[in-house]
């Protein structure tokens, strides 16, 4: 199999993965009953009507675990191909993984004296 | 040219080509009856898995579980989706349509998708990719994304707090994930999971590196949402998090997408680190790899329910600390080892080199040498962590202390 | 193969609806996404030249490899800018940031 | 002109999501759906990276660009909150941008694209090979100390400067 065709498996494989989830909800959507009333379509929130704005905010602790990600998962995808031609590397080569990783570390070190790592 | 139809599970194509039916449509038939295989596969199975866990479940805790529908209650699973099909859906007010019913579709979706390129054995697997560690770690990574759309389209407090809940999780585990996937890739010099297998023919890769199976293991195990890192559900706490809005099949399907997801990973698992299809005689009879394989996947599988059973749940807190203070720290250094003991080794000139990957003996002295760096560096880590457990249990203990000798000054006072 | 202009003609129309994102949205979340729009145009440019020009050569890969860490420091900074000047402004609308305006 | 191949029709999916992603990016008005517009328009983007056989970068786009980036602005419009729903999405000037737009991909139509159109090009219009270079080999390009050996070591050093920064723009000054 040639690289365009593994990707034309991979193409008619998520239209497959994409319809089997779809056919029980169409299915669904035939047989079950639909008798909605104001009350059945609340929000679910202890009986009680949503006050204010869904879309509250939060704090800004979330962003900073996503940005931690961000940063450590463009530098992991860097390591792939570095992992995949390791058996053809030298010691030159580790030395520039190992300083890579160093660098990648350092920023961990920095994100966990400065607290946040912390959950607050 | 007629091409000879050998093995009709194997070549389909070939076979309808030899029996006259234009070469681009059969391709294309051949290609479809391999992804319909593939993909009908883990929605067939969790069917059962589903039986397992109650089962399991019950067993754990002196019930009988489920055993009116069909022997042993096998059925209740398919009564459980019929009446999950017949049940009244419910969209509330207020909710984006279109995302809220688009969420569930890409949470199962995304992990269906893992299963194009797990090989079962020699033969059977749906699509060799050159990068399949890597395609299985993005189209996992899309899983994320269908609960943030749930979280945030259901138009209600608790779902978007437990959508972010559940996101600041998935995206922190998924860095010792990532790190410790790095380990078979560096190691058999591919990304694809056919050559990584192959290349554990001798010597499967856990013994090469223990602790980044250990690492896989816990780091999966957060990623699928399973206790002790249920938060995803958290039921008591979250009022379900950011599935709460979600009633009926679109409930059923992210249930079903959790259950797949466990058994994926125990399959990625034993793929990457415990050989996969590799047993004995697998060459001779190719369907036994299947056999093998989903017996290695079924024991990480039931390791994964008694840890469900066995344990409490964790704070959110103490779950992101462990992951960043814990985890990632030592993925980072066992990526180090690792690839400084398999340069060592290769520059040794004991690696097993070309045309004896296959030969256990040959494996042995660098397996000996890998191991054993791998058990210091296991006994190091473990040294550090009981210190510092032992310092914050003598901190924690003086402070208990002092309050405690501070309330009965109280009381003597009064 | 689909031929190289066909491509070219994609990724060019990807950065021109991306400067017009820049130019024209309020919001500063919005301007960001279409920066990002703008530098995936360049990385499909660089991929497509290197595919049709040098596809032996490793060059193309590694610098649409780097543009994808550019991409990333910029989403980071960026929106942690934003964020800081909502923090005081509570606003994400650029044109409410006139501090230096005097 | 055009043989009608799976890879052609492919081809026009990719390119249907990502400028289709493109132009709703910029004309919603609700930012969340702007998100998954840019998420739609990345995936297209993907697509094109598989057709143009470098598989690494497609999964790259899917993990760094979907995964992370989209994750992250989709934290930052929630964090930004009451700003989902401007009530007036683009400025004054937005005809004016709009011509912007259009007169530079006019340029780049007439600059760069038009000396490749068609068959009468300079530049080939068919790959000279259908061997490319694989992973492995971007892999010991970048630790080369001939090749990229020095961008690979300053694109970790510009990621580490990005978190520092972002973590010192972005935390609650109360918090320290």
């Amino acid at each position: 199999m040639n690289l365009i065709n593994e990707w034309a498996f991979i193409g008619v494989f998520a239209a497959v993965a994409w319809i089997f989830p779809t056919l029980p909800l169409v299915v669904s959507w035939v047989f079950r009953p639909k008798r909605a009333n104001a009350i059945k379509l609340q929000t679910y929130e202890c009986g009680v009507e949503t006050v204010g704005d869904t879309w509250v905010q939060f704090k800004v602790q979330y962003y900073l675990y996503g940005l931690v990600f961000l940063v450590f998962d463009v530098e992991l995808v860097f390591l792939f191909p570095w992992a995949v031609a390791y058996n053809r590397l030298d010691f030159f080569a580790f030395g520039a993984g190992l300083l890579f990783v160093f660098l990648l570390t350092d920023a961990l070190i920095y994100a966990w004296r400065k607290k946040a790592l912390e959950w607050l | 040219m007629p091409t000879q139809c050998l093995d009709i599970l194997n070549t389909p194509a070939a076979c309808l080509i030899s029996s006259g039916i234009d070469p681009g449509l059969a391709e294309f038939i051949g290609i479809l009856l391999g992804v319909l295989a593939v993909s009908i596969a883990p929605l067939v199975i969790v069917i059962g898995l589903i039986w397992v866990e109650r089962k399991f479940a019950a067993r754990v805790q002196d019930r009988i579980g489920p055993n009116r529908v069909g022997p042993l209650g096998l059925l209740q699973t398919v009564a459980d989706a019929l009446k999950l099909i017949t049940k009244e859906d419910i969209t509330p007010a207020g909710a984006d349509r279109l995302i809220f019913n688009l969420a569930p579709i890409v949470a199962v979706t995304s992990v269906v998708l893992m299963w194009a390129v797990i090989p079962f054995s020699p033969y059977h697997v749906g699509v060799d990719l050159s990068i399949g560690v890597l395609y299985v770690a993005a189209v996992g990574s899309i899983g994320t994304l269908a609960i943030m759309m749930a979280g945030w389209s259901s138009n209600n407090k608790y779902a978007l707090l437990g959508a972010f809940r559940v996101v600041a999780q998935l995206v922190s585990y998924e860095v010792p994930m990532v790190l410790a996937l790095l380990i078979p890739v560096l190691l058999a010099g591919s990304m694809s999971i056919q050559e990584i297998v192959n290349s554990q023919r001798g010597m499967w890769f856990f013994f090469f590196s223990p602790i980044a199976a250990i690492l896989l293991f816990i780091s999966t195990q957060a990623e699928a949402g399973r206790a002790p890192f249920d938060l995803i559900e958290a039921e008591s706490e979250l009022v379900a998090g950011y599935n709460i809005e979600y009633s009926g099949m679109k409930f059923g399907l992210f249930f079903a997408g959790e259950f797949v997801h466990v058994l994926t990973n125990g399959l990625m698992l034993a793929l990457l680190f415990f050989g996969g299809w590799v047993g004995p005689f697998v060459d001779d009879a190719p369907l036994l790899g299947v056999v093998y394989l989903f017996a290695k996947g079924a024991v990480f599988y039931v390791f994964s329910l008694l840890l469900r059973n066995a344990l409490p749940r964790v704070r959110i807190d103490q779950m992101l600390a462990f992951n960043w203070k814990f985890l990632v720290p030592v993925a980072i250094v066992n990526l180090i080892v690792t690839a400084g003991l398999w340069m060592v080794v290769r520059q040794l000139g004991i690696a097993p080199g070309a045309g004896f990957e296959n030969d256990f003996l040959a494996n042995v002295p660098a397996a000996a040498i890998m191991f054993a760096g791998h058990l210091l560096l296991g006994g190091i880590i473990m040294t550090m962590v009981r210190n510092a457990g032992r310092r914050q249990r003598a901190k924690d203990t003086t402070t208990t202390a002092l309050t405690v000798a501070d309330d009965q000054k109280m009381v003597t006072a009064q | 193969m689909v031929p190289l202009w066909m491509y070219l003609i994609v990724a060019a129309g990807m950065f021109s609806i991306g400067v017009y994102g820049v130019l024209s949205r309020r919001n500063a979340v919005a301007i960001l996404m279409s920066v990002e729009l703008m530098l995936n145009a360049i990385i499909i440019n660089l991929v497509a030249f290197w595919r049709y020009v040098t596809p032996t050569n490793m060059s193309g890969q590694a610098f649409a490899a780097f543009v994808f860490v550019v991409a990333a420091a910029e989403a980071a900074i960026g929106l942690a800018i934003v964020l800081a000047i909502y923090r005081n402004r509570r606003s994400t609308v650029v044109e409410d940031v006139n501090l230096l305006k005097g | 002109m055009l043989e009608l191949n799976p890879q052609t029709i492919a081809f026009f999916i990719f390119a249907v999501f990502g400028l289709g992603g493109a132009l709703g990016l910029v004309t919603t008005r609700n930012l969340i759906h702007s998100a998954l517009y840019l998420i739609l328009s990345l995936f297209g983007g993907a697509g094109f990276f598989v057709l143009l056989s470098a598989p690494f970068l497609a999964a790259v786009q899917v993990l760094v660009y979907i995964g992370a980036i989209a994750i992250l602005f989709i934290f930052a419009v929630m964090l930004t909150r009451g700003m989902t729903r401007l009530k007036e999405v683009v400025n004054r000037q937005w005809w004016a941008s709009a011509a912007v737009g259009a007169i530079l991909f006019a340029l780049l139509l007439t600059g760069v694209i038009l000396p490749v159109w068609g068959d009468g090009g300079t530049n080939p219009n068919q790959p000279p090979t259908d061997l490319v270079a694989t992973t492995e080999d971007l892999g010991v390009a970048l630790v080369d100390g001939n090749q990229y050996v020095l961008p690979f070591l300053v694109s970790s050093l510009l990621l580490t400067g990005a978190m520092i920064g972002a973590i010192v723009v972005a935390r609650d000054q109360e918090v320290s």
